[in-house]
């Protein structure tokens, strides 16, 4: 039986995090921005693991799982973060938050 | 036309559909979820390329946790609207673009890489490679070190949770 | 040869009494002061003439005499082309006759000055210029290489400065002094050029070993260096266009006026000329131009001297007038009567310029000469030995100018460079010359005072003064006696002794003054030549005319001028040369340095330039923060844009790679 | 495996030491009263120089550890010693900093221990994905530490934009890994070398994919080491971050960054040299104009020198664009310079700020000099060295990154240099005016100094005395740099 | 060349260890602190005088030579004089005790740093008149900016930060670049030793592409023409001299503006013969502007400090177009020039100084009829400005004819309009003395002004003799000098008809520095053009 072959895989993960990308910069929201950026990873890890699954080793999966790890760690402190950043401003508005400058 | 294909595309829409929707939704509790979405689908992906466990570890740590955590924040701050301000004119004009210019670029390269070409097998064909002995294996031995790195690496998430996130003592 | 040996002593006396003078002379009473001053002038004139009496008992072959006192510039020496200068003096008898001429009369002039001077400040610091200058005019003179002299000459040229500003409060003296300064060392900027030319040329600048090679070298080479050089003399000796300074200098104490500005620095351009005969003997037209130049100031400043009213001023244009006579001589190729000129001027237009000091005295500062007369009677020692002087300066026979100014003119006439047009104008202006000197003597002694008496008076000069009046006189009488004999077909003595100066280097053509080789005809006829002669003529009708209008019909200057009133104003204004040169020269060349160089270059462009960039710069930066709008959906647009831009320049450079 | 190439903790001393301290920090602040929390700090100091000195027990045993993730040679050594004596200064400024912010706790040393770890691990990361979590562990320690002053509102936008940014930078570098492995199969630096020159061999070029993944990999490194058009975010958090922390910010993590960067760019890639020496010369170009450009109408001095760490990093890349044995050398060296000018000024600005950092701005300088001679002249000495003048590190730095990149006859590489060159002087404009401020106008009147720390006076000391010692007598350092340059190219 | 002790070593770091003791000092403690630092001056002026005693004047190689390693093999600490150093050393020792004297009251605030500042520059600047090695040459050639820098804005007067950040900057300009020619000629020579790389420059090993020859040429120039300064790079200077103080001026003015011409004749000379002599006839013509022009503008001048900044414009002309007549004589006359304008412009700035701590400006309607106050100080201006403007048989007289004789022999042109400088210079000085000293007091406040101290005296004295000296006794400098500047010459024409290969190949010393370990890619990359 045939299947799918690799590129569509790796090319699906461009476009996610292409979208990704472009979420980041076309989000205002703090929050959603920061979901855009978890968006990436998982195309990241898309990539990861169709390239272990086309040199057909391990490494590729490993990796996926430290990137998991990692961003959960980030998610923690990113969120934290945000938090902080609620309690001091009303404004979740990336855009408004702009007293450093020039 | 195979299942296996069918899969694929059916998930693949459903990841890009979940993204986009990420991108155009007001609230950000819809986004949360359109990304729970996009995991989700991931996950069956990944299943599909024989790593099952990276599949269970991406629905419980990822979908599970990462983004319950998100929806919590959403909810805790209760995120409203979205305002759709335009202060970044660059990001607009450029940013946007230029972000879709990359994905093309992107894709296109990889689309056209030699690897590409392999083929990956269908469903439940099981991969001795890819069996959750030899992942372990390989982490506890070899991928020994960024897997200590990666404690202390979680332990400063906490610290720093720690840190930010707590109530100012007034 | 106690002294030959010695020549600097001569030197270093002056110049021992200037800095006594000069550093201590301050808290020492005025007898101190003059006994340093006169002391050292007085035993300098001994030294000198000891010297001359033991250069006389040289043999010819010793001639000139050099004493090398130490190196003083060397560079180069171990290349093809070193340079080295120095410090030498040399005694030749052109030197002799300079070097008495100088100590000479710059001791009466100090005498006269502790008369002249008693009652001024500064006492010790006059002298100490007045020595001073005694010691640059006297490495001048006995310079035995080029760079000496030029010590010597820009020497001068600084006393001469500090002695016409010796007043310095009055701004009118210290405009004098810095114009006197300025305008002579735009001659010295052709005198240097002249000198590096002559180096190039020579491979040095002592004189013996520039006139020993001075005939194997191209024409038009030598004419330049000699038209450079006499740039030099034209600014020093205040020639046409440069004599401007001169009258101006008049504002210098009187003494001053005598000593520098008549008997001897003036001079040193006609003594250079002189010294360099070897080369102008072989620069025709170098000559031609000496010449020209002489004769046209000569009338020039004549003219002027008609009208002027001051009584300085008039003997100033009077000096121009009769170094004009020299140079003409020079540029005929009669050096001798030049140098003789030099030498009997020196005599009586310094007893002129003291006279006039005493006169001036005696008026109690008054120099206008309108403000004058009948002082006759009042001063008659003054009024005999100007009297004489002025005989002297009209040409009149039997007195020094007679035959000094004879000679210059019979070599216009006759010699072999001989030129009647400039004989003309040679001519015309001994003419000028009696008629304002007598003019200055008319309305001074002559006629009713017209001053007020009771204000006024008069009275004469002290001993101190009258003594070297009296001295100059009797030298304005006989100072030409040796040139007597040729009058009767005779030899000139002043001739034949410094004869050999020019004659050693003169080319082979034989340039050297004329009347040695005349064959004497018949002595009457030559003395009845000579006493008939146009400047005997011309110099009496001068006299005549003067009377007519100053004593006989004293309202005819004042028909005259209304007659001919362009021209009389014209003169009155001494031609507008000084406006001319202010209007032409100067003002342009401030306004110019002002407005262009300093505020359009200097700040405009090169700060402009300069600060510019810093704006540039500073503007750049205020745009380069804009990038930081502060808003991180635009930085995120930036890091976008870094992604594609880089990978764009990687894969760019790997299409070219493919 | 062997067994041999497992476990060599001995090789990771100072990281070991670092993290054992981080916890040993968190583990002991329960005990400690909150008004002697000041203690912690003294402690995680004696864990930083212990750190230090223990880089002298890894030197002992250079070499492969954990199965060939960390390499333990002379450049990771080197590195570790330039950037473990940037911690040491910046706890020295930090003691006092925290008790007059009073947000004086253990976190934040336990936090600069490990973000310090991380740095350590990826200055000796001979894998991508190692090296990876290494970054993110500064990273993420470092997010923390910029948001410490709670507070302050401009400490959490730092933090905010820092973190984001940062993330969505790593993201990029992640990607480009991952494009590495795809294209290689491997992440480890030398294998990833092998298989590109053989690909090279093969197929006449490197794939199209590795430099794909190169160009996202130099985004996400070029953020770290800021430079354009990366550098964008940095002004806003070193000027919102505490400024000892800034002073961390702007010396360990840019070193360590570059020391992967260096094992990517010339080991990995050292196929692709042709390609990335252009990108590096833009980049360095951009970043050096940037950089000074932008410090040149500052009125806020942190800020300030934050775009001058910018400008160094355009220095830097002038080395680094070099491409030889002498270039890593002249990079290395120019590090060790930077970091102790750059945290000295910082530990200065730390000290001038006082409470609330409310004295950053240049006037607040004003006339310093005669009321603080020894700060002023200290202050000068460190923007006289940043600005390169002779006798100092930073002059010595520019002069051997030129050497290096002049000792590279080629066209491009001389352009560079004077481009550099000129940046000086652009450099020269902003450097003067603070000293220009301090020395030559009337002081402030309500200006009250305060008197100088212990702790900031030995972390001054310090610098000054690196600064100096890199000016006047380099060779042993240079040595050193050129050794640990070597150690990078064995065969 | 053998080691001949460590005199140099002590002559250049005398100051520097004077500066450790001023600095143990009490800062209110002003009277000790000139004490020391004057004493500390006078010390290492009577130390620099042994140079004269040991200096073999017939030996052109390098004297009392020191040579060790510094940093790496290429880098060493290589001192050593010859007859082109050892006067202008002699004249900073000369010059930094009169600056010290002539500050000795006029500076009130911060004297501690003041005197500090004066010996760091002496210690700075004889460094770079002994240094053989380039890279020590411009570490102490930029050591010389910051001290000079806080000496002027300071210590300055009113617009003296805008003059300090001219200075510097402009100055920085020019040395920047040069560094990078360093390093270039380094990567191509393969070491930084002045005489190693004219060794190397002789035997043809190591030869420059004209293009190449003439950046490079370009590029040192440049530094050392803004330091002279020559025409148009001077507008750093009027506002340098006129903002800093007495002390810093007769600095400035004496020494560091002979860096420049000190750099063109040692450095880029033998280095770019090819370029220098293609270069000879555009740098003579702006020397030559620079001479008429520095004297016009210094002539229309209000400002009396600005119009004798201007004169130096004019004077350091000379010294440029000496040195770019290729003419022992002139080059000769061009170092003569240096010192005698050391001395005579750093005397002129005394005496503004003296004028401006009486009365607190420049502006010459300020001044006039000073002569009647103040003979004494007058005098001495007179003379020196006499000196100045080359009057014979004064220093400055022999200078300018030197150079002048010098140039005359190779280009008639060049040194006839450098003569006219001699006019403008009598314009400029005479009548800025007559507007200051002669005619009546026009200022009230002027007629009671104090004549000149003891000290004051003794400074002017000092000059004047020194002034005398130089121009009487001038074959004691200029034969001292000869060798040496035969020996540059030499240099100059020498490598220039030396046969050479087209391409320049890279020295050994860098092919040691640049390891074979470098990256194939790399490799391959140097050879690719």
């Amino acid at each position: 039986m045939s299947a799918v072959p690799i590129s569509y895989y790796l090319v699906l993960s461009a476009i996610l995090f292409g979208l990704g990308v472009v979420a980041f910069v076309f989000k205002r929201n703090i929050i959603t921005m920061f979901m855009s950026i978890e968006l990436m990873l998982n195309a990241v890890n898309l990539a990861f693991v169709a390239f272990a699954r086309a040199h057909n080793s391990l490494d590729g999966l490993v990796f996926v799982f430290f990137v998991i790890v990692v961003a959960a760690a980030e998610s923690a402190v990113g969120l934290a973060i945000v938090i902080m950043l609620a309690q001091n401003r009303q404004s979740l508005n990336v855009e408004r938050i702009n007293l450093l400058k020039l | 036309m195979n299942i296996a294909i069918l899969m694929f595309f059916v998930c693949a829409l459903l990841a890009v559909a979940g993204a986009v929707v990420l991108i155009l939704a007001q609230e950000p509790i819809h986004s949360a979820l359109a990304l729970v979405l996009v995991m989700m689908a991931l996950a069956v992906l990944y299943l599909l390329l024989g790593a099952p466990f990276i599949a269970a570890v991406q629905v419980i740590v990822y979908a599970g946790a990462v983004m319950v955590l998100f929806v919590f924040v959403i909810m805790l701050l209760n995120a409203g609207v979205e305002e759709r301000t335009d202060f970044s004119k660059i990001a607009k004009f450029a940013g946007v673009p230029l972000g879709f210019l990359l994905l093309l670029e992107i894709a296109h390269w990889l689309a056209h890489s030699p690897i590409g070409t392999a083929i990956a097998n269908g469903v439940g064909s099981s991969n001795e490679a890819a069996d959750t002995a030899n992942l372990s294996e390989m982490l506890f031995r070899q991928y020994l070190f960024p897997f200590e790195a990666t404690s202390i690496l979680i332990l400063i998430a906490i610290l720093g949770a720690l840190v930010l996130a707590r109530k100012e003592p007034s | 040869m106690l002294l030959l040996n010695h020549l600097w002593i001569i030197l270093a006396l002056p110049l021992a009494g200037a800095a006594i003078n000069g550093l201590l002379g301050k808290r020492w009473p005025q007898s101190t002061v003059n006994s340093v001053a006169i002391g050292s002038v007085v035993l300098s004139f001994l030294a000198a003439a000891e010297t001359v009496r033991e250069f006389l008992g040289l043999a010819a072959a010793q001639i000139p005499f050099i004493g090398n006192y130490f190196t003083w510039m060397v560079a180069g020496e171990a290349t093809p082309h070193p340079f080295r200068v120095d410090f030498a003096l040399q005694v030749d008898q052109l030197t002799v006759v300079m070097l008495l001429v100088v100590t000479f009369v710059g001791m009466l002039i100090h005498i006269y000055s502790t008369g002249y001077m008693a009652h001024e400040g500064g006492y010790y610091r006059f002298f100490s210029y007045l020595n001073l200058f005694m010691f640059f005019m006297l490495t001048l003179v006995m310079g035995a290489n080029l760079i000496v002299m030029f010590v010597g000459w820009e020497g001068v040229g600084l006393c001469s400065y500090l002695l016409i500003g010796f007043w310095f409060l009055k701004k009118s003296a210290a405009d004098a002094g810095k114009k006197a300064f300025i305008v002579t060392r735009i001659g010295d900027f052709g005198f240097t050029v002249g000198i590096l030319l002559v180096f190039a040329t020579f491979g040095t600048v002592a004189f013996g070993e520039i006139f020993s090679q001075v005939a194997d070298k191209p024409v038009d080479v030598l004419t330049t260096i000699c038209l450079l050089l006499f740039a030099g003399a034209i600014g020093k000796s205040a020639q046409l266009p440069l004599y401007v300074w001169l009258p101006d200098a008049m504002e210098g104490p009187t003494p001053v006026s005598a000593l520098i500005h008549a008997a001897t620095m003036v001079t040193a351009g006609v003594y250079m000329v002189a010294r360099m005969n070897p080369l102008f003997s072989r620069a025709p037209a170098a000559m031609l131009v000496v010449a020209i130049v002489g004769a046209v100031t000569a009338f020039y400043s004549a003219t002027i001297g008609l009208v002027q009213t001051d009584i300085k001023k008039v003997l100033a244009y009077s000096t121009v007038s009769q170094l004009g006579y020299m140079f003409l001589a020079c540029g005929v190729g009669a050096y001798s009567a030049g140098i003789f000129h030099l030498m009997t001027h020196a005599f009586f237009k310094g007893l002129l310029f003291l006279a006039a000091g005493s006169v001036i005295h005696a008026m109690g500062g008054e120099q206008d000469m309108m403000k004058m007369g009948g002082l006759r009677k009042k001063i008659p020692a003054t009024y005999w030995t100007m009297f004489i002087a002025t005989l002297a300066i009209a040409g009149i026979p039997g007195f020094a100018g007679f035959f000094s100014k004879d000679a210059i003119l019979e070599a216009a006439y006759s010699g072999p460079y001989a030129n009647l047009l400039l004989w003309g104008l040679g001519v015309a202006g001994a003419g000028l010359t009696s008629f304002y000197m007598f003019r200055l003597i008319f309305l001074t002694f002559f006629g009713e005072p017209r001053y007020d008496e009771h204000a006024v008076h008069v009275h004469e000069s002290t001993k101190n003064m009258t003594i070297p009046l009296m001295v100059l006189a009797f030298l304005s009488i006989f100072g030409g006696w040796f040139a007597a004999p040729k009058l009767v077909g005779g030899i000139d003595y002043f001739e034949k002794f410094v004869a050999p100066v020019f004659a050693a280097y003169a080319p082979a053509s034989g340039a050297v003054s004329p009347v040695a080789t005349e064959v004497p005809a018949s002595p009457a006829m030559d003395l009845l030549h000579a006493l008939t002669g146009w400047p005997v003529i011309v110099g009496v009708l001068g006299l005549l005319v003067a009377w007519w209008f100053y004593i006989k019909r004293p309202d005819t200057p004042k028909r005259l001028a209304q007659s001919v009133h362009g021209l009389y104003t014209l003169l009155l204004n001494k031609y507008y040369v000084d406006e001319i040169y202010a209007a032409l020269i100067v003002r342009p060349l401030l306004w110019i340095s002002t407005n262009v160089l300093w505020h359009v270059v200097d700040e405009g462009l090169i700060d402009g330039t300069v600060n510019g960039t810093a704006t540039v710069a500073r503007g750049s930066g205020a745009q380069a923060r804009k990038l930081q709008s502060g808003n991180t959906r635009s930085y995120a647009a930036w890091v976008i844009l870094g992604a594609v831009g880089f990978t764009a320049i990687l894969f760019g450079l790997l299409g070219v790679a493919r | 495996m062997p067994d041999g190439q497992f476990m060599n903790l001995h090789r990771l001393a100072p990281e070991v030491v670092l993290c054992l301290f981080g916890m040993i920090v968190m583990a002991v602040d329960p005990f400690v009263g909150a008004a002697r929390k000041r203690t912690l700090g003294w402690l995680a100091l004696v864990g930083a120089v212990l750190a230090l000195a223990s880089v002298h027990v890894a030197n002992h045993f250079p070499g492969p550890a954990y199965s060939d993730l960390i390499h333990a040679d002379s450049f990771s050594m080197f590195l570790h010693v330039v950037i473990l004596s940037a911690v040491v200064m910046a706890i020295f400024g930090s003691l006092d900093y925290l008790d007059q912010e009073n947000i004086q706790r253990s976190e934040y040393y336990a936090l600069v221990l490990f973000a310090a770890a991380g740095m350590g691990i990826l200055a000796g990361a001979n894998e991508l994905v190692t090296a990876f979590v290494g970054l993110e562990i500064s990273s993420i320690a470092t997010y923390v530490l910029v948001g410490f002053r709670r507070r302050s509102p401009v400490s959490n936008e730092a933090s905010l934009k820092y973190f984001l940014l940062g993330s969505f930078a790593t993201a990029f570098f992640l990607y480009g890994i991952a494009m590495v492995y795809g294209v290689t199969g491997t992440t480890r630096i030398e294998d990833v070398q092998v298989a590109l020159n053989e690909a090279v061999t093969s197929g006449g070029h490197v794939p199209a994919l590795a430099i794909l993944g190169l160009g996202l990999i130099l985004v996400g490194l070029g953020f770290k080491v800021v430079v354009s058009p990366f550098q964008i975010y940095a002004p806003d958090v070193y000027e919102g971050a505490p400024t000892p922390v800034t002073a961390l910010l702007a010396s360990g993590p840019k070193v360590a960054t570059f020391a992967i960067m260096i094992r990517i760019f010339y080991v990995s890639f050292s196929a692709a040299q042709g390609y990335w020496f252009w990108a590096v010369c833009v980049c360095a170009v951009l970043t050096m104009l940037i950089g000074n450009l932008g410090a040149l109408m500052q009125t806020n001095v942190k800020r300030m020198l934050a775009y001058s760490s910018i400008a160094h990093a355009g220095y830097i890349l002038v080395a680094f664009a070099a491409s030889t044995a002498l270039g890593v050398a002249a990079v290395l060296f120019y590090l060790a310079a930077y970091v102790f000018m750059k945290v000295g000024a910082f530990v200065i600005i730390t000290h001038l700020g006082q409470q609330d950092e409310k004295r950053l701005l240049i006037q607040d300088y004003s006339g310093l000099a005669s009321k603080q001679p020894v700060v002023a002249a200290c202050f000068s000495l460190f923007l006289l060295s940043l600005l390169g003048l002779p006798a100092t590190g930073g002059f010595v730095g520019k002069f051997f990154a030129f050497q290096a990149a002049l000792g590279v006859s080629r066209r491009a590489l001389v352009l560079l240099v004077v481009i550099a060159a000129i940046n000086t002087i652009i450099g020269a404009y902003y450097y003067l005016r603070v000293i220009i401020t301090m020395y030559f106008q009337a002081p402030h009147r309500d200006y009250a100094p305060t008197p100088v720390p212990a702790a900031v006076a030995i972390a001054l000391v310090i610098a000054a005395a690196g600064t100096l010692y890199l000016g006047i007598l380099p060779s042993r350092v240079w040595d050193l740099a050129q050794t640990a340059a070597g150690s990078l190219f064995p065969h | 060349m053998g080691t001949q002790g460590y005199l140099l070593t002590v002559i250049t770091f005398l100051p520097l260890f004077s500066v450790g003791a001023v600095l143990l000092l009490r800062s209110d403690d002003q009277i000790w602190i000139r004490r020391i630092a004057l004493a500390a001056s006078l010390a290492e002026f009577a130390v620099s005088l042994l140079l004269l005693r040991g200096f073999d004047s017939a030996n052109p190689e390098y004297q009392f030579v020191e040579r060790h390693a510094w940093i790496g093999e290429s880098i060493q600490y290589h001192l050593g004089v010859d007859g082109i150093s050892l006067f202008l050393v002699l004249l900073t020792t000369f010059l930094t005790p009169i600056a010290i004297l002539c500050s000795w009251e006029s500076i009130h605030e911060n004297v501690k740093g003041f005197f500090v500042a004066l010996l760091l520059i002496e210690t700075a600047m004889i460094g770079v008149f002994v240094s053989l090695d380039l890279f020590l040459f411009f570490v102490f050639w930029e050591l010389t900016l910051i001290p000079m820098y806080f000496m002027i804005g300071m210590w300055g007067h009113d617009r003296r930060i805008y003059a300090a950040v001219k200075f510097i900057l402009y100055t920085m300009f020019g040395s920047i670049l040069m560094l990078v020619a360093i390093v270039w000629l380094y990567g191509k020579a393969g070491t930084f030793d002045f005489p190693d790389i004219l060794a190397l420059m002789q035997s043809g090993q190591l030869v420059f592409p004209p293009t190449t020859e003439l950046l490079m040429f370009g590029a040192f120039f440049l530094a050392f023409a803004i330091k002279v300064p020559l025409f148009p790079l001077h507008t750093w200077l009027p506002d340098a001299h006129t903002e800093a103080p007495t002390a810093g001026s007769v600095i400035l003015a004496g020494v560091m503006l002979k860096l420049g011409t000190y750099g063109i004749l040692r450095f880029c000379l033998p280095l770019f013969p090819e370029a220098a002599h293609r270069m000879a006839q555009p740098i003579a013509v702006l020397a030559i502007i620079g001479i008429v022009y520095g004297a016009l503008v210094a002539t229309v001048q209000t400002d009396l400090k600005r119009l004798v900044a201007y004169t130096s414009v004019s004077h350091l002309g000379f010294v440029v177009l000496g040195i770019f007549a290729f003419n022992t004589v002139a080059i000769q006359g061009a170092i003569f020039q240096m010192l005698s304008h050391g001395v005579s412009t750093g005397a002129l700035f005394l005496g503004v100084g003296m004028l401006y701590d009486r009365r607190h400006t420049f502006e010459i309607k300020q001044y006039g009829g000073l002569a009647t106050p103040m003979p004494v100080l007058m005098s001495f201006f007179l003379f020196i400005s006499l000196s100045s403007l080359a009057l014979p048989p004064l220093n400055g007289f022999v200078g300018e004819f030197l150079i002048l004789i010098g140039t005359f022999q190779t280009h008639h042109a060049w040194a006839s309009w450098a003569s006219s400088g001699a006019v403008l210079s009598a314009i400029y000085l005479l009548w800025a003395y007559q507007r200051v000293a002669l005619g009546e007091v026009t200022v009230e406040k002027n007629k009671t002004l104090p004549d000149a101290s003891t000290r004051e005296r003794i400074i002017l004295a000092t000059v004047a003799v020194a002034i005398l000296f130089l121009g009487i006794a001038s074959p004691l400098f200029t034969r001292r000098m000869e060798v040496s500047v035969n020996n540059v010459l030499e240099q100059t024409s020498g490598s220039r008809n030396a046969s050479r290969p087209v391409v320049a190949p890279t020295a050994p010393g860098v092919a040691a520095t640049i390891p074979h370990r470098a990256l194939p890619a790399v490799a391959e990359l140097q050879v690719r053009p």
